[in-house]
């Protein structure tokens, strides 16, 4: 048959669904660019929601892999979702394309899985030693508890502290929080140089903008991070109080490259908002799929599109990327940003870049 | 003496399996041979309904009304996780009975707290058991694994024998028998004179109390019975997906618990199994049509079943079935119909 | 003078079941009319009918020459009917005083001059509802009717509960307030002995049908029928 | 010292928001004894009212909020002759299905208007930052919620104790066949008092979007803390859920500072304890329904 | 003749409410004991009190000899007190059949029992036969209560508190909105009762008063004003005053 089908399972209802609608209009804006035949065959998308429950994602996965016949299994907003399909993916011989979760480990529950959004370690670690360099010494950190948030603290204080910063304060705040009042009047009792942010990508402007209302962006803390906390998606609407946070990240709307202005363009015109990086990751993870379709000359052997997939290298609208033929996982720049008013609105203004990071939370062997 | 034997004819009619009653069964054996491509969300359903029927148990017999059954679903669920994960139990049956077992003790423990208080108080203590056990679970992250869940559970062959295999048909078939098994034992349960002590209570505590029952005693018992009940469904999950993460927890869980026993109906048992299947493949259905807007769908079929009243559509449903049983086993022998709700 | 209640052809029921199929009834100023009738021949429904929340299938309401029949419930009670129902109807989350507060309309009868007429109630005027006894609720009940001014008393086995004494000083106490107030009232009761010596008149139902109107002193003199239609000598129960 | 006030004072205005948005609330649910699961529904559509006003269409903050109480209201009332009038007789079970298939519609409905980012209100810059009190940092955006909230709290109270409606609308809902041959338009009172409701809630929701963050699941992900707040105040008076709602936001708020660690157990602790010690809820009355 | 029911100097009080005050009633094995009172004297209070339904603040109940003050309602019930209420305490979504039937399967403390099928002891199925017949419920026994005619349901009322076969018998105004012609069931039924079980009666209809109880005590604002033979009682100038009133001829 001439199809190939992908299994496209993502949030798109519950908390997570912004991140779900990002990819799939991602994944639609390329598939409208670059028509839906790849090496003679057709690609098919059958979307699925698993509103981020894990057990929703096993069974529509499986479903997919045992009715549908589907070549491909790919989306995964969160890390459990992701982890749930792993033993599937393993055991079926498919590919699974990882495009948002970000904990390191997914990666090594499969030889099947590929990612291309990235770890929390790429950018927490940058940001870590960024900080030390440029003089801040005391850092108060605000994570999300759950394993995305755990992995950030850690890589950055690991960083952090070996170049001889010091964190004086710790605080996890619950995932289903309303009010960041009394963690952000903590931060402050503290008195730190900057505090070190990362809740997931929806919660930033609520963040941002209690983080003003306490003053805080007066009294010279300042607020670095992994730049989930600063996704494009909301960016705008945080208001001044925004302006000079520091964040690592893979992608900003901004980034000064002639293929990123144009998606911009075309995903703004589609859809009617920016592009954040979860769009950027499923972008190029639809992107990948039909690169190794390409490569395969659309031969849908599970063992042979991982090989394809391995080593693979292009330009993406974030800057290079190349999948590690090693870890299967995404090797990106990651940028320093700092939010800056750029046409009279918000950007993340790129100002440096550390190239070719590879996740460092991977056990080493 | 035919004053007697009246009484003790329709004493036992209540209890007596009806035609309908051994269709629905039969229905439900056919639908494993004639979808074999549909076994997962078979068996999705089929562990809904056995956590439905946990809730009927308390909800529709007893009255109490609960916002965190998922509290022993999720418990039977880690349990189950736990066991099979650290290999202390390997046998699934055994460990499901564990599991059941654990979450039934937890049951009996927070039936003190439960059996106080009005129906508002009650669905919040509940609730509020159910979101204390995800926060605990969250915590002790070394044990549970935290948000991640437990990874890497691998389960053994069912009585060593069966092995559960990737199109979900051992998965199938053993929730199915577990459920049935469950369902028997309900039955006789709900039929004996304890099961119209519930339902005596439900209707008038303070007159049940007044003939002698011992209102808060029955009330633990069927509450740490529900809890069984919802252990094993937790267990099957488990067990079936080889998954157990938070969410077996959730708020969410416990309120589409409520809903699907809703609309099935309390009262009669059958009502949280009809309710899974209704509301699975209403999820089902909607979601392939549009899975970002699904909700919507669900939400109108909602409202439209509460406009037009549960049981005015329970009789349309069942006027064709009620028709042809009518035919076969004279005319008392109508699919049995749920008893008015609690509260 | 003309009728202060008048009803016309009323045909009333619940559901399929026509209670009462054609109802003619009238009353005026300063009458007293007590409703006799077997359990279930369609008293309280005659009551509520002129209450208005008993479905009407055809005929018509009159209160004091002004058609009531389109009023709904509500309205009817602001004109003129006030309605002490069977099962008294407390209000169980509001106080003693607040059951007659939320009521009232203006008129000579007032809080006050009901906690007069019943002192117990006066006693208990913080109590919720739900915390009266038995006979105090039915105090309460009639109460909160008076406090209401209305044209027409409807009063459904007002006695049902009470102390004898009470009983007594109640069944004393409507004749004058009927007459005074240029009201009418019409009285449910169930034991015909109690109310004979009070009413003007005596109405029995049967199966919804008027069987027997006629001025009370008339039934004194002929007990029989009593005895025919209630089934209840006449005479002295001991 | 000066952390123990500022913290006292953020957990006076989350409690006081929460008591906006629930009390509405605490009036269906425990006055008219109707459970509607849908009330966040309402105050998510008076949040995006107000958003839509003043982010797109330029009107002032202060412009947008009562709008967002007459929208909400508006929207209440119609809904209520429509379609909830026909469910206060209704079992719970039942208006705990239709109220969440309404909750899941509106969702999904906002979802596909307004998409599924969180929004944001623009507020006049007058509302920005803190206020310096000796040493206390009040913010000013709390400080406009604790005293709009506190005057709402006032009149409300006002109205069902002192006011004639109050007994009303409590006759109405205890027996509202009675209440209705007694003279009280039953109907015109439980619109009004929906419509009240409605219109509080709308107004909380345009209030909160800058604490608690808007999006479409405002109405699910809220539902919890609604409930809890009304079973914990206790269904017979306003001044319950206000103290409730009072307690559990300082509870929460300290718990939070000082101990961050125990973050989600605090408030469902303290709920459980207060139920078990009281089980209709601190002002319930023990012997009504 | 030993004593059935004794209280010792009762207290009861809602808030600053002294509802019982002070107590002390007996009440004579096989009597025919009548409790009246002005309304909100504080009967249905003592009956709720004797009952487990409400806690004394302070005083004794004994039952036939034995304190029974701690006791919860249902071991009240099984130890031989049983009870109808003022207004109907039924089960609407329940049979007679399974009404009566729950009430001797408790009785025979196998109420509890959730593996055997209702109906199949027939020691339960003939007591239960033989209820329904004397209270003349058998051709209604498999329709819901709740459907029931208003006669019927207060029947049933008594034939529940019967079915437990109690030692002592509580009735709250057991003809309350019972019509007249209907009042003789009831009062047959209660008649019919064996001569060695107490009945203690609350009711202001005095015929019925009169023609049934053996012994009377008369309640006043919570405390005994009186207590005597029915003839003693009515003839009271006091009890005349507070309840009787002028009509009183018995
Ligand atoms: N809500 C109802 N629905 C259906 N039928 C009813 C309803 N209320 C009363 N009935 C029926 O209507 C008839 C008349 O009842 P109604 O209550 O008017 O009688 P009544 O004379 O007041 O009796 P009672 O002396 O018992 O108060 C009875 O047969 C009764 O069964
Ligand atoms: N829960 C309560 N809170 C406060 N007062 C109460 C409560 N329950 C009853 N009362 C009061 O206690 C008194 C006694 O009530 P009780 O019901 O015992 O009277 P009763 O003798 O049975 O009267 P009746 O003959 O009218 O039924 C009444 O005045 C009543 O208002
Ligand atoms: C940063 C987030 C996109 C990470 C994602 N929510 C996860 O669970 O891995
Ligand atoms: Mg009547
Ligand atoms: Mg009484």
């Amino acid at each position: 048959d001439d199809a190939v089908k992908i299994g496209l399972i993502l949030p798109m209802t519950g908390g997570q669904a912004s991140t779900g609608k990002q990819i799939d209009n991602a994944i639609k804006l390329y598939m409208q660019q670059k028509g839906d035949t790849v090496a003679g065959k057709k690609i098919e998308i059958i979307l699925k929601d698993d509103a981020a429950v894990p057990d929703n994602t096993k069974r529509l996965a499986q479903e997919l892999i045992v009715n549908d016949k589907v070549n491909f299994i790919a989306g995964f907003g969160v890390t459990p979702a992701a982890l749930a399909a792993a033993p599937l993916a393993t055991q079926a011989k498919i590919p699974e394309v990882v495009m948002a979760a970000g904990t390191s480990i997914i990666t090594e529950r499969s030889p099947y899985i590929v990612r291309t959004s990235f770890t929390l370690a790429q950018s927490s670690t940058i940001i870590g030693d960024w900080a030390v360099k440029n003089g801040i010494k005391k850092v108060a950190t605000l994570t999300s508890d759950y394993a995305p948030g755990n992995d950030a603290l850690t890589f950055f204080k690991q960083h952090f502290t070996a170049g001889g910063g010091e964190i004086v304060e710790e605080v996890k705040v619950p995932l289903a929080n309303p009010d960041f009042a009394p963690f952000l009047q903590r931060m402050k009792d503290s008195k730190p140089d900057a505090m070190f942010v990362f809740v997931p990508a929806g919660q930033g402007g609520n963040f941002m903008k209690q983080y003003a209302e306490r003053g805080l962006d007066k009294s010279g803390i300042r607020v670095i991070g992994p730049g989930d906390v600063m996704d494009d998606d909301l960016l705008n609407n945080m208001g001044d109080a925004a302006l000079g946070a520091v964040t690592a990240h893979l992608y900003s709307a901004a980034h000064p490259s002639a293929m990123n202005k144009d998606f911009v363009a075309a995903y703004k015109n589609a859809f009617g908002n920016r592009p954040g990086f979860m769009a950027v990751s499923g972008y190029d993870g639809i992107h990948l799929i039909y690169e190794a379709l390409k490569k395969t000359n659309g031969a849908t052997d599970g063992d042979k599109l991982i090989e394809a997939m391995k080593g693979m290298k292009w330009e993406s609208p974030r800057g290079p990327i190349s999948i590690d033929p090693e870890t299967r996982d995404i090797v990106q720049n990651i940028y320093i940003r700092k939010v800056e008013k750029v046409d009279g609105e918000l950007y993340n203004v790129e100002f440096a870049t550390f190239e070719a990071v590879k996740d460092s939370g991977k056990t080493k062997k | 003496m035919t004053a007697l034997f009246d009484v003790s004819t329709h004493a036992m009619a209540s209890a007596r399996w009806r035609a309908s009653e051994v269709a629905f069964w039969a229905l439900a054996l056919a639908c494993a041979f004639l979808f074999p491509s549909r076994y997962l969300i078979m068996t999705d359903i089929v562990r809904l309904g056995l956590f439905a029927l946990s809730l009927d148990l308390i909800l529709g017999y007893a009255g109490i009304v609960s916002l965190g059954h998922a509290a022993f679903f999720g418990i039977g669920a880690y349990s189950a996780g736990l066991l099979a994960l650290h290999g202390i139990i390997n046998e699934p049956v055994i460990a499901l009975v564990a599991a059941g077992l654990v979450a039934a003790l937890l049951g009996f423990l927070t039936s003190f707290l439960v059996i106080r208080g009005v129906d508002l108080t009650r669905l919040m203590v509940t609730l509020g058991i159910a979101l204390l056990l995800e926060a605990l679970a969250e915590r002790f992250s070394n044990i549970t694994g935290g948000t991640d869940g437990l990874q890497g559970i691998e389960m053994q062959p069912i009585l060593g024998l069966f092995t559960f295999d990737m199109f979900g048909k051992t998965g199938f078939f053993y929730s199915l028998i577990v459920m049935f098994i469950l369902f028997l034992l309900a039955r006789r349960v709900v039929h004996s004179p304890f099961g119209l002590s519930l339902r005596a209570i439900r209707n008038n505590p303070l007159r049940a109390a007044a003939i002698g029952v011992p209102v808060n005693r029955r009330l633990i018992a069927v509450y740490t019975l529900a809890a069984f009940y919802a252990g094993i469904a937790g267990a099957l999950f488990t067990q079936t997906t080889a998954l157990a993460s938070l969410d077996v927890f959730s708020f969410e869980r416990s309120a589409d618990l409520m809903l699907v026993l809703v609309i099935g109906g309390t009262g009669y048992l059958y009502g949280g199994l009809i309710g899974a299947v209704v509301f699975k493949m209403l999820q089902e259905l909607f979601q392939s049509i549009t899975p970002q807007y699904w909700l919507f769908w669900i939400g109108l079929v909602l409202v439209v079943i509460v406009l037009v009243g549960r049981a005015r559509i329970h009789r349309w449903v069942l006027f064709v079935p009620n028709l042809i049983i009518r035919q076969f086993a004279g005319r008392k022998a109508a699919v049995a119909v749920p008893e008015s709700d609690a509260s | 003078m003309p009728d202060l209640l008048s009803i016309q052809g009323l045909r009333a029921g619940y559901g399929e079941a026509v209670v009462l199929p054609d109802m003619s009834l009238a009353l005026a100023e300063g009458q007293v009319l007590a409703l006799l009738g077997r359990n279930g021949t369609g008293k309280t429904t005659l009551i509520n009918s002129i209450v208005g929340i008993v479905r009407r299938l055809s005929g018509s309401v009159a209160l004091a020459g002004r058609d009531i029949t389109a009023m709904r419930p509500d309205q009817r009670a602001r004109a003129g009917i006030g309605w002490v129902p069977q099962e008294r109807n407390i209000f169980r989350s509001l106080t003693v005083e607040e059951n007659m507060t939320a009521v009232a309309q203006p008129g000579p009868w007032t809080v006050e001059r009901v906690y007069e007429m019943f002192p117990r109630l006066q006693e208990r005027r913080r109590n919720f509802g739900n915390q009266l006894s038995g006979g105090e609720q039915q105090m309460l009940a009639i109460g909160r009717a008076l406090t209401l001014n209305p044209k027409v008393l409807l009063l459904d086995e007002p006695t049902e509960g009470l102390a004898p004494i009470i009983v007594e000083e109640l069944l004393k106490a409507i004749g004058p307030i009927t007459r005074s107030g240029g009201i009418c009232s019409i009285i449910v009761e169930q034991n015909a002995q109690k109310i004979l010596g009070l009413a003007d008149r005596v109405v029995i139902l049967e199966r919804g049908t008027i069987v027997h109107d006629a001025a009370s002193s008339a039934l004194k003199a002929d007990p029989s029928v009593l005895e025919r239609h209630l089934g209840v000598s006449g005479a002295k129960a001991h | 010292m000066a952390s123990i006030l500022t913290n006292l004072f953020d957990g006076v205005a989350y409690g006081m928001l929460l008591f906006v948005l629930a009390c509405g609330l605490a009036v269906t649910l425990g006055l008219m004894n109707f459970v509607n699961l849908a009330h966040g529904a309402f105050a998510m559509a008076g949040g995006y009212i107000c958003a839509v006003l003043v982010n797109n269409s330029g009107w002032p903050f202060f412009g947008g909020l009562p709008l967002a109480f007459v929208g909400s209201a508006v929207i209440g009332v119609a809904l209520e002759r429509t379609l909830y009038r026909h469910l206060y007789s209704r079992s719970h079970l039942d208006q705990v299905l239709f109220s969440i298939g309404l909750v899941f519609m509106s969702v999904a409905a906002v979802d596909y208007i307004m998409g599924s980012s969180r929004v944001f209100i623009k507020l006049p810059a007058a509302l920005e930052g803190q206020i310096d009190l000796f040493g206390v940092g009040i913010g000013r955006y709390r400080l406009m919620i604790v005293v709009i909230c506190g005057l709402l709290t006032l009149a409300l109270q006002l109205i069902l104790v002192k006011t004639r409606f109050g007994s009303r609308l409590r006759a109405a809902v205890d027996d509202p066949r009675a209440a209705i041959g007694l003279g009280i338009n039953v109907p015109q009172v439980f619109a009004f008092t929906f419509a009240f409701g409605c219109g509080l809630a709308g107004l909380g929701g345009a209030l909160s979007a800058e604490i608690l963050g808007l999006d479409p699941y405002f109405p699910l992900k809220f539902m919890i803390y609604f409930l809890i707040v009304v079973t914990v105040g206790g269904s017979s008076s306003i001044t319950g859920p206000f103290l409730a709602s009072l307690l559990l936001g300082i509870a929460d708020v300290a718990g939070k500072y000082y101990v961050p660690k125990l973050g989600p157990f605090v408030i469902y602790t303290v709920m459980i304890v207060i139920l078990l010690w009281r089980p209709n809820g601190l002002f319930g009355r023990t012997a009504a329904r | 003749m030993t004593i059935a029911l004794e209280t010792r100097g009762l207290e009861k009080s809602f808030g600053a409410l002294r509802v019982t005050r002070d107590l002390s009633l007996k009440v004579m094995q096989g009597a025919r004991h009548a409790l009246i009172g002005p309304n909100g004297a504080g009967k249905t209070t003592v009956i709720n009190q004797l009952t487990g339904v409400l806690t004394p603040n302070s005083g004794r109940i004994l039952l036939e000899g034995t304190d029974i003050t701690g006791l919860s309602v249902h071991k009240r019930v099984l130890r031989g007190l049983s009870r109808t209420f003022q207004i109907n305490q039924l089960y609407p979504d329940l049979t007679p059949l399974e009404t009566i039937g729950l009430a001797v399967s408790e009785r025979m403390g196998r109420g509890g029992d959730w593996w055997r099928r209702m109906g199949t002891r027939s020691d339960v199925n003939a007591e239960i036969a033989e209820i329904l017949s004397r209270f003349h419920l058998l051709d209604v026994m498999t329709e819901l209560t709740s459907t029931l005619p208003y006669g019927k349901q207060r029947l049933l009322e008594i034939a529940v508190a019967i079915a437990a076969k109690p030692r002592v018998l509580l009735l709250d105004e057991p003809a309350a909105g019972v019509p007249e012609s209907e009042r003789h069931d009831i009062l047959a039924a209660v008649a019919a009762l064996p001569r060695d079980v107490t009945v203690l009666l609350i009711e202001h209809d005095m015929d019925l008063v009169f023609s049934f109880a053996d012994r009377i005590s008369v309640l006043v604002n919570g405390g005994l004003l009186t207590e005597g033979a029915p003839d003693e009682v009515a003839r009271d100038p006091q009890v005349r005053a507070v309840y009787l009133g002028e009509a009183a001829d018995a």
